[in-house]
């Protein structure tokens, strides 16, 4: 579905991506790690089109979208929520979602009708339903704690109706229990929409536990990949990222 | 109509803010002086002057909007519009509509009263006309321009309507009266430029012979404090129409020697008893001395006065405007001791303009020469055929 | 107040704007100790430690530092009162080098006391030194919140309080921090650590206060806590 | 337009020097102005669109310190010290009550000091326009070089404001006070949590910045007439030479000004009527090719 | 849908009790000042569609006020064009510029954004005070602006041309209304509160702003031309950035979060300006004074403010419905 080839990216000296290759299933469920400053972020700006990459491909089902304007790639079905929650402060949950939805629209009706269109209120409706937002949907998005916000960000990026969906650091912030509520509310929505979902995450339990892949980047490159087991194991990332004590629940230093 | 009780309010659109607001200030000194006369002497029919002055901050919307409300809202029956031009313009458009009688006493552009099409026949005005100081001074700068072989001359005016036309209109006509003139250079600071150094040092490479320069009020100081510093004034002789007024001689604190000044108000301009006594008596009810706004504004509420008189107090703005239409007022600032409100155009003639060598003390100017009246009269003429106000 | 109290927390209300966060917050911490503030998320950890700072001065209640009142007192006055903050967001000087975001903070501590200076600092922060002239702003999430911490020593304080100090960092850089902070409580400085993470904070803290939307509900040691399956269930979710 | 006098004009040596000089005391002057406005938005995020008439309020105090001592030197630095300590009151009283608020509140605020200003100067010294005179030590010939002419109190002044730029951007740059006042500048409350008494140094900039334009005034008062209203025209230049240079730096504005300067000489002699125009259009062209000006520091 | 019926239903009354207005016999002084309110009314307005829904704080916007009533006024005096036809060429006319400035100024942000009108804003007043030939330079167009009938209609009569200007006025308010009410505006506020999120919803932001920026343009050109209409001339400070400036503070001192409130603040300024100026000679000190104790005294717009309250309150609400949905849902955890 998304491939990556060869990228490279770099900001001033500092090289953030260095060469990057990556292939993600259709409809797979995968995870990014590695340490602060790897790149993480950096390739998920790459993918959206925040910024170009320097070199290399990105091709999405066989496309090369590599260049392309963050807009295009929307509507070619990428979409993205922010490692910190990128929201419309001053709109409602349902506002936000209906306003989200109708980016989508046609255009002849923007101006004609009045806000929200019809169509937009199911679509974000549906959406509140599957994230468990219903609840604050008249709440002002600057006024949601912060898993709400959290979710709402996902729940903007799914009014696009993406193929793929990329999370960065979905449990960003969180205790130990919203922490596994919203991964299950993430297995639930790829389980739902068959999507390709990429997430982000310090969070080792829940990488060992939800992934089916996991790459590990370092210093801009792919360090390793593999399956959760695998990559638990792998000497290199031990010493670079889980440290001493990993054994799968590093992040949270228990003792298993 | 129906005689009236209580005051006639006179409104006075004005500039009271901002960087000129000595103009209005010192307009309506010139106003109360006449109307705090007439008051003490019991006013007409029982009835005073009461004037309402407001300030339009120089912008022509607000001063069209101030004017409506004067007339519909504070019942003023007269207009003195004490602004400056363009505002004066929009006032004009106000009382086309309205009809009261209206008096313009600060717009010197010659078009608001020369041009039939822009004609209200309510609408006069007591403030010099452009034209005319530029026939007058170009007449006397050719005098001298002879006198000294002043051939290449240069030009420092401020870039706006007043500016452009007054210093476009002294050039025609010095060239009119001495072929041998010719303008080299032309600078156009902007108005309220605080600072003249390069147009100083571009005047400096000109190497003219001599300059004309429409600059007034703190600008010209300012031209002439840093014109000073390059010994400018060494270098050409300098004729500068607007250095007459008592707010620029006092100011200049290094008096350039020998330069040319256009006649403003001045307690010496005519050298008469009941000059001087405007002047004493005008200093101390105002407490600023009297400025070229203020005679023109005094000579505006003469005619107010004498045609209230003539019209019995009635203040209808047909019956006051045929009452001034070519009346003749007894006033110091004449040449004769007169000035006229000429009928055909509704503008005023036979005030004292002129030109003569400054000085740095009082009485701040010397060899004052008056500009004939009837040479200006029949070159005025000429004028308004070329610019088709006349055929 | 017993002797060696330094710093006191006395039943304090914080709003922002109108909506009350903190309901009659009370809490003491006593020189030498080290304080885990546990709660979930948005319960009131960083508003009860910018209260103590003064960035969210109390509505209502007093902080008391040493035993003097600290309301109506500015942030810079209460930091030279003694107390010295990390904010979760770190908060480096982006465009400032290294050393000078640790110059700009150098003052005395209390009394004139100085138990850091450049030197010693880089000591104990190794890596600091080795990018002292590297602009704040290009170091990665580890180094800025070590780069924090050592900003805020160089001030000496007597308390620091620090707001999440492990949240979004790899489990390496974890360990290290937690390493550091254990190294600073060994050398007798008061700590006061917001964390939602209940197992970092079990290998640094002596004493635990646990917050609930705005209410402190729970206050002991840190054995007692390891005891007490209830209170870790219902408010810590473990 | 008279491109032909240009070129005339760069042909001979004494008009190059003497629009050389006359560009770089348009442009110093400015730029004391412009750097105030300048540090007080890098430091404080404010638009002190008040700046003009602290420059209009220099002016006049220099004029009556005049009157008093009769010495020019007492006197500018008396207008220097009056308006700086003007500044700390305006920044203590109004604007920290608008800090962090919308900026168009911060520019209201400015808006209503403006007015009052203006009306104060009007009732205080009266409408008339004043002027304070070149001080006698002063009232030298013009210094001849290279053909150019040079007054001397210009050279005075090009070389008191480089001066005085000099030493800003030294502190600035070299001293703890400008490490803490470029923090205080980018992270206010965390520099305040560090115990550093913040406000102090909001004060501090907010003074230094009024007292650089009431230097300015100070400068410009021997020869500029002094009027209500007019700081107006020179606070939009500096705001020109603000934007040009980059909005908080101190070497951008710097340049900018000696950019303005020679474009106002040169420019009145090549295009004299569009001297202005030319001015937006760089101000523009900067904006549009590099927003954040040449010396600026990209968005945070 | 309801909504819609609603804002056209007040949007008629509030055209009736305008045109009452005359109906009643009120003085002449009063219509004047509701005219006058209302060609700054429109600047204003339209203004804050830029900077209360869309975030962009324009310096320049006068430009287009002064657009229109150029436009409209040379049209005019040209004596080629009814009054119909000078009314859509000065629309047109502001139109392509607006889409000229705004095609190079709405890629900047924040205050880049501000000082680029600005500095357009310059550039034309410069062109209008320097092409005297063309536009009367300082002294503005003068001699009037001619009025001939059309359809019946004299403008030449105060009280006809107060109801066209009526007419307009709440047309120009309905359109803004149905703007700030559709998706667009939706898209709009998007927009202001988060334009990098807003295009990785796939938001044609510079396409958007664009078209915000020239519809309100055009709005602020109506406004002109009202002006133009009512002083019977147009002069190169209907373009000076002052000019601008006073339509930030009608923003300001009415409100930018309510749709009318830039209309309160106009209303505010105008009564400010018109009583300060019959009862002292000090304007500047008056305005100042009183514009510094609204500002420290309430910091916000009073539109603004009573606004907030209801948000609050109704923000309270959704909280509480939350909260209980949550209690409810940990009730069945443990459960
Ligand atoms: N816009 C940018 N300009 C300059 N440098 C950048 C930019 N974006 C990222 N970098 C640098 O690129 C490197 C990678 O950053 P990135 O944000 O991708 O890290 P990350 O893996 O997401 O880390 P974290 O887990 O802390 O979020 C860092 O060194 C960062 O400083
Ligand atoms: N500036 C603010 N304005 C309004 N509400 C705020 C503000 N900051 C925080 N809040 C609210 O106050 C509550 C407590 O926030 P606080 O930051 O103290 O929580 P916390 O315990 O530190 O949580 P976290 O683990 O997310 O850091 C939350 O509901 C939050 O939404
Ligand atoms: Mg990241
Ligand atoms: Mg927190």
């Amino acid at each position: 579905m998304l491939k990556l080839e060869n990228l490279k990216k770099s900001f001033g000296g500092v090289a953030a991506t260095r060469d990057v290759t990556l292939d993600f299933a259709d409809g797979s469920l995968s995870a990014i790690i590695g340490p602060n400053g790897a790149g993480k972020t950096t390739l998920f700006n790459l993918i959206t089109g925040r910024f170009p990459p320097d070199t290399g491909r990105i091709l999405l089902a066989g496309e090369n979208i590599a260049g392309l304007s963050q807009r295009r790639i929307v509507r070619l079905g990428i979409g993205r929520a922010f490692q910190v929650a990128s929201l419309f402060p001053t709109l409602t949950v349902s506002e936000a979602l209906a306003a989200a939805a109708q980016a989508h629209q046609r255009r002849e009706t923007v101006l004609r009708s009045p806000f929200p269109l019809a169509a937009t209120t199911k679509q974000g409706d549906e959406i509140m339903e599957l994230l468990g937002l219903t609840r604050v949907a008249g709440i002002l998005s600057r006024n949601l704690s912060h898993g709400d916000q959290k979710l709402l960000d996902i729940g903007l990026a799914l009014a696009l109706d993406p193929k793929v969906l990329l999370l960065d650091e979905p449990t960003a912030g969180m205790g130990p229990e919203e922490r596994w509520r919203m991964i299950e509310t993430v297995q639930r929505l790829w389980r739902a929409r068959r999507m390709t979902l990429i997430f982000i995450e310090h969070d080792m339990d829940i990488v060992f536990k939800v992934a089916q892949t996991v790459r590990v980047l370092s210093y801009g490159s792919v360090l390793a990949e593999g399956t959760p087991d695998e990559v638990r194991t792998n000497a290199k990332v031990i010493e670079a990222y889980l440290g001493k004590s990993a054994h799968g629940t590093a992040g949270q230093g228990a003792t298993a | 109509s129906k005689a009236q009780t209580g005051a006639i309010k006179i409104g006075v659109p004005t500039i009271l803010s901002g960087r000129v607001a000595i103009l209005g200030q010192t307009s309506v000194g010139g106003l109360k002086v006449v109307f705090d006369k007439f008051n003490a002497a019991g006013g007409i029919n029982g009835r005073k002057i009461e004037m309402v002055v407001r300030d339009s901050k120089g912008a022509p919307q607000e001063a069209a909007k101030v004017t409506r409300d004067l007339i519909n809202n504070d019942k003023c029956e007269i207009i003195l519009d004490a602004e400056a031009s363009s505002a004066a313009f929009a006032v004009q458009e106000v009382i086309r509509e309205i009809g009261v009688l209206c008096i313009h006493s600060n717009s010197e552009t010659s078009s608001l009263t020369a041009d039939p099409k822009l004609h209200v026949p309510t609408a006069f005005r007591t403030a010099r006309q452009g034209i005319h100081d530029a026939i007058g001074g170009g007449d006397y700068a050719a005098k001298i321009a002879k006198a000294k072989g002043l051939k290449k001359w240069a030009t420092c005016s401020p870039d706006y309507a007043y500016g452009r036309s007054n210093t476009a209109e002294f050039m025609e006509y010095a060239k009119h009266f001495d072929g041998n003139i010719q303008v080299v250079e032309e600078s156009w600071p902007k108005l309220f430029q605080p600072d003249y150094t390069e147009v100083v040092t571009k005047l400096l490479n000109a190497k003219a012979d001599a300059m004309y320069s429409a600059l007034w009020g703190g600008d010209l100081v300012a031209f002439i404090d840093q014109a000073n510093l390059y010994g400018l004034f060494d270098k050409q002789a300098s004729f500068m129409v607007n250095l007459g007024d008592y707010g620029v001689v006092d100011q200049v604190k290094q008096f350039p020697q020998g330069v040319y000044s256009g006649g403003r108000y001045n307690r010496t301009v005519p050298a008469t008893k009941e000059n001087e006594e405007w002047y004493q008596n005008y200093v101390k009810t105002q407490k600023h001395k009297p400025t070229n706004w203020s005679w023109e504004n005094a000579v505006a509420a003469e005619f107010v006065v004498e045609a209230l008189k003539k019209t019995d107090g009635d203040t209808n703005g047909k019956k006051m405007a045929e009452a001034i239409k070519g009346m003749t007022l007894r006033s110091q600032f004449g040449t004769k001791g007169t000035v006229t409100m000429r009928a055909e155009d509704n503008t005023l003639i036979d005030y004292i303009i002129g030109y003569g060598v400054s000085l740095s003390k009082e009485p701040y100017v010397a060899d004052f020469q008056a500009s004939a009246w009837e040479p200006i009269i029949e070159l005025e003429k000429q004028w308004k055929k070329k610019q088709g106000y006349i055929s | 107040m017993s002797a060696g109290e330094i710093l006191r927390v006395d039943d304090i209300d914080v709003f922002y704007g109108a909506s009350q966060i903190l309901f009659g917050v009370s809490f003491a911490v006593e020189k030498g100790q080290s304080l885990a503030l546990l709660g979930r998320n948005g319960a009131g950890k960083s508003t009860t430690m910018k209260a103590i700072i003064g960035i969210a001065p109390a509505r209502r209640g007093r902080v008391f530092v040493r035993g003097t009142p600290m309301q109506k007192f500015t942030p810079d006055r209460i930091a030279r009162e003694g107390v010295g903050f990390v904010p979760e967001d770190r908060q480096i000087f982006p465009e400032h080098s290294v050393e000078d975001n640790l110059k700009i903070a150098i003052k005395p501590g209390v009394g004139g006391r100085i138990d850091w200076t450049l030197e010693n600092i880089y000591d104990v922060f190794p890596i600091l030194a080795s990018m002292r002239g590297r602009m704040g702003g290009r170091l990665s999430g580890g180094e800025q919140q070590m780069l924090t911490i050592a900003r805020t020593l160089m001030g000496n304080p007597d308390v620091v309080l620090l707001d999440e100090p492990s949240e979004g960092l790899a489990p390496i850089i974890v360990e290290k921090i937690g390493e550091l902070i254990q190294r600073l409580r060994d050398m007798g400085t008061t700590l006061i650590v917001a964390e939602q993470n209940m197992h970092f904070c079990l290998d640094i803290a002596s004493h635990v206060a646990v917050i609930d939307k705005g209410h402190i509900v729970y206050r002991g040691s840190i054995d007692e806590l390891r005891a007490n399956d209830d209170v870790k269930k219902r408010y810590l979710a473990v | 337009m008279d491109l032909d006098a240009l070129l005339r004009c760069v042909g001979t040596t004494s008009c190059v020097v003497t629009q050389l000089t006359s560009g770089m005391i348009i442009g110093m002057l400015l730029f004391l102005i412009a750097s105030g406005v300048t540090l007080i938005f890098g430091v404080l995020n404010v638009i002190n669109f008040a700046h003009g008439s602290l420059y209009m309020i220099g002016a006049y105090a220099a004029w009556t310190f005049y009157q008093l001592t009769g010495s020019y030197f007492v006197s500018a630095l008396g207008a220097a010290v009056a308006v700086g300590m003007l500044g700390i009151l305006f920044e203590r009283v109004l604007m920290s009550k608008v800090y962090g608020s919308n900026v168009l509140m911060q520019l209201l605020v400015c808006y209503a000091v403006v007015l009052i200003s203006d009306d104060l100067i009007k009732i205080i010294w009266g409408p008339v326009p004043l002027s304070m005179g070149m001080p006698p030590e002063f009232r030298l010939p013009p210094i001849r070089f290279m053909g150019g002419v040079i007054p001397p109190f210009y050279l005075f002044m090009i070389l008191a404001a480089m001066a005085i730029g000099l030493l800003l951007w030294l502190v600035i740059v070299r001293t703890r006070f400008g490490s803490i006042v470029r923090a205080a500048a980018i992270n206010g409350p965390m520099v305040s949590a560090l115990g550093i008494r913040v406000n102090l140094y909001y004060a501090a900039v907010f003074g230094i910045g009024s007292a650089l334009a009431g230097a300015a005034g100070a400068l410009a008062a021997p020869v500029r007439s002094l009027t209500p209203g007019m700081g107006f025209s020179i606070l939009i230049e500096s705001f020109i030479v603000t934007v040009i240079g980059g909005m908080g730096s101190i070497v951008g504005a710097f340049v900018a000004s000696i950019i303005i300067g020679l474009t106002r000489s040169f420019g009145s002699i090549g295009f004299p009527l569009f001297v202005d125009g030319v001015m937006f259009l760089i101000m523009a062209l900067v904006l549009i090719f590099k927003p954040s000006g040449l010396f600026g520091r990209e968005h945070r | 849908m309801a909504g819609r019926w609603r804002d056209l239903g007040l949007a008629a009354l509030g055209l009736l009790l305008l045109l009452l207005v005359p109906v009643f016999g009120a003085p002449p002084a009063i219509r004047d000042f509701i005219m006058f309110g209302m060609a700054y009314g429109l600047l204003a307005m339209s203004l804050n569609l830029l900077i209360g829904y869309t975030g962009l704080v324009s310096f320049g916007h006068a430009m287009f006020f002064a657009a229109g009533a150029y436009a409209f006024g040379l049209a005019m005096q040209s004596g080629k064009f009814s009054i119909p036809g000078a009314f859509v060429l000065a629309i047109g006319f502001t139109a392509l510029m607006a889409l000229i400035v705004g095609a190079i100024c709405v890629r900047l942000n924040e205050i880049y954004f501000a000082f680029l009108t600005l500095a357009f804003q310059m550039l034309f007043y410069n062109i209008i005070l320097g092409w005297v030939s063309f536009t009367g330079g300082d002294q503005g167009l003068m001699g009037g602006i001619p009025r001939p009938k059309f359809l019946g209609i004299d403008l030449a009569d105060r009280t006809q041309l107060y109801i066209f200007c009526s007419v307009a006025f709440v047309v120009c308010i309905a359109i803004l209304r149905q703007v700030v009410t559709s998706p667009f505006g939706y898209t709009l506020r998007m927009i202001r509160d988060n334009q990098e999120r807003a295009a990785f919803l796939g938001i044609n932001v510079i396409m958007v702003k664009l078209a915000c920026f020239v519809i309100s343009a055009c709005i602020a050109g109506v406004g002109g031309i009202l002006l133009t209409l009512f002083v019977s001339g147009a002069y190169p400070n209907f373009g000076f950035w002052t000019t601008s400036g006073e339509a930030i503070f009608m923003i300001l001192l009415g409100g930018s979060n309510v749709f009318l409130g830039p209309l309160v603040g106009t209303v505010i300024l105008r009564l400010l300006n018109d009583i300060t100026v019959t009862y002292t000679s000090h304007t500047e000190l008056v305005l100042g004074i009183v514009i510094l104790v609204l500002v420290l005294g309430l910091r916000k717009g009073p539109l603004d403010l009573l606004a907030e309250r209801w948000e609050n309150r109704r923000q309270a609400k959704a909280q509480a419905v939350r909260d209980a949905a949550d209690k409810d849902a940990q009730a069945g955890r443990d459960a």
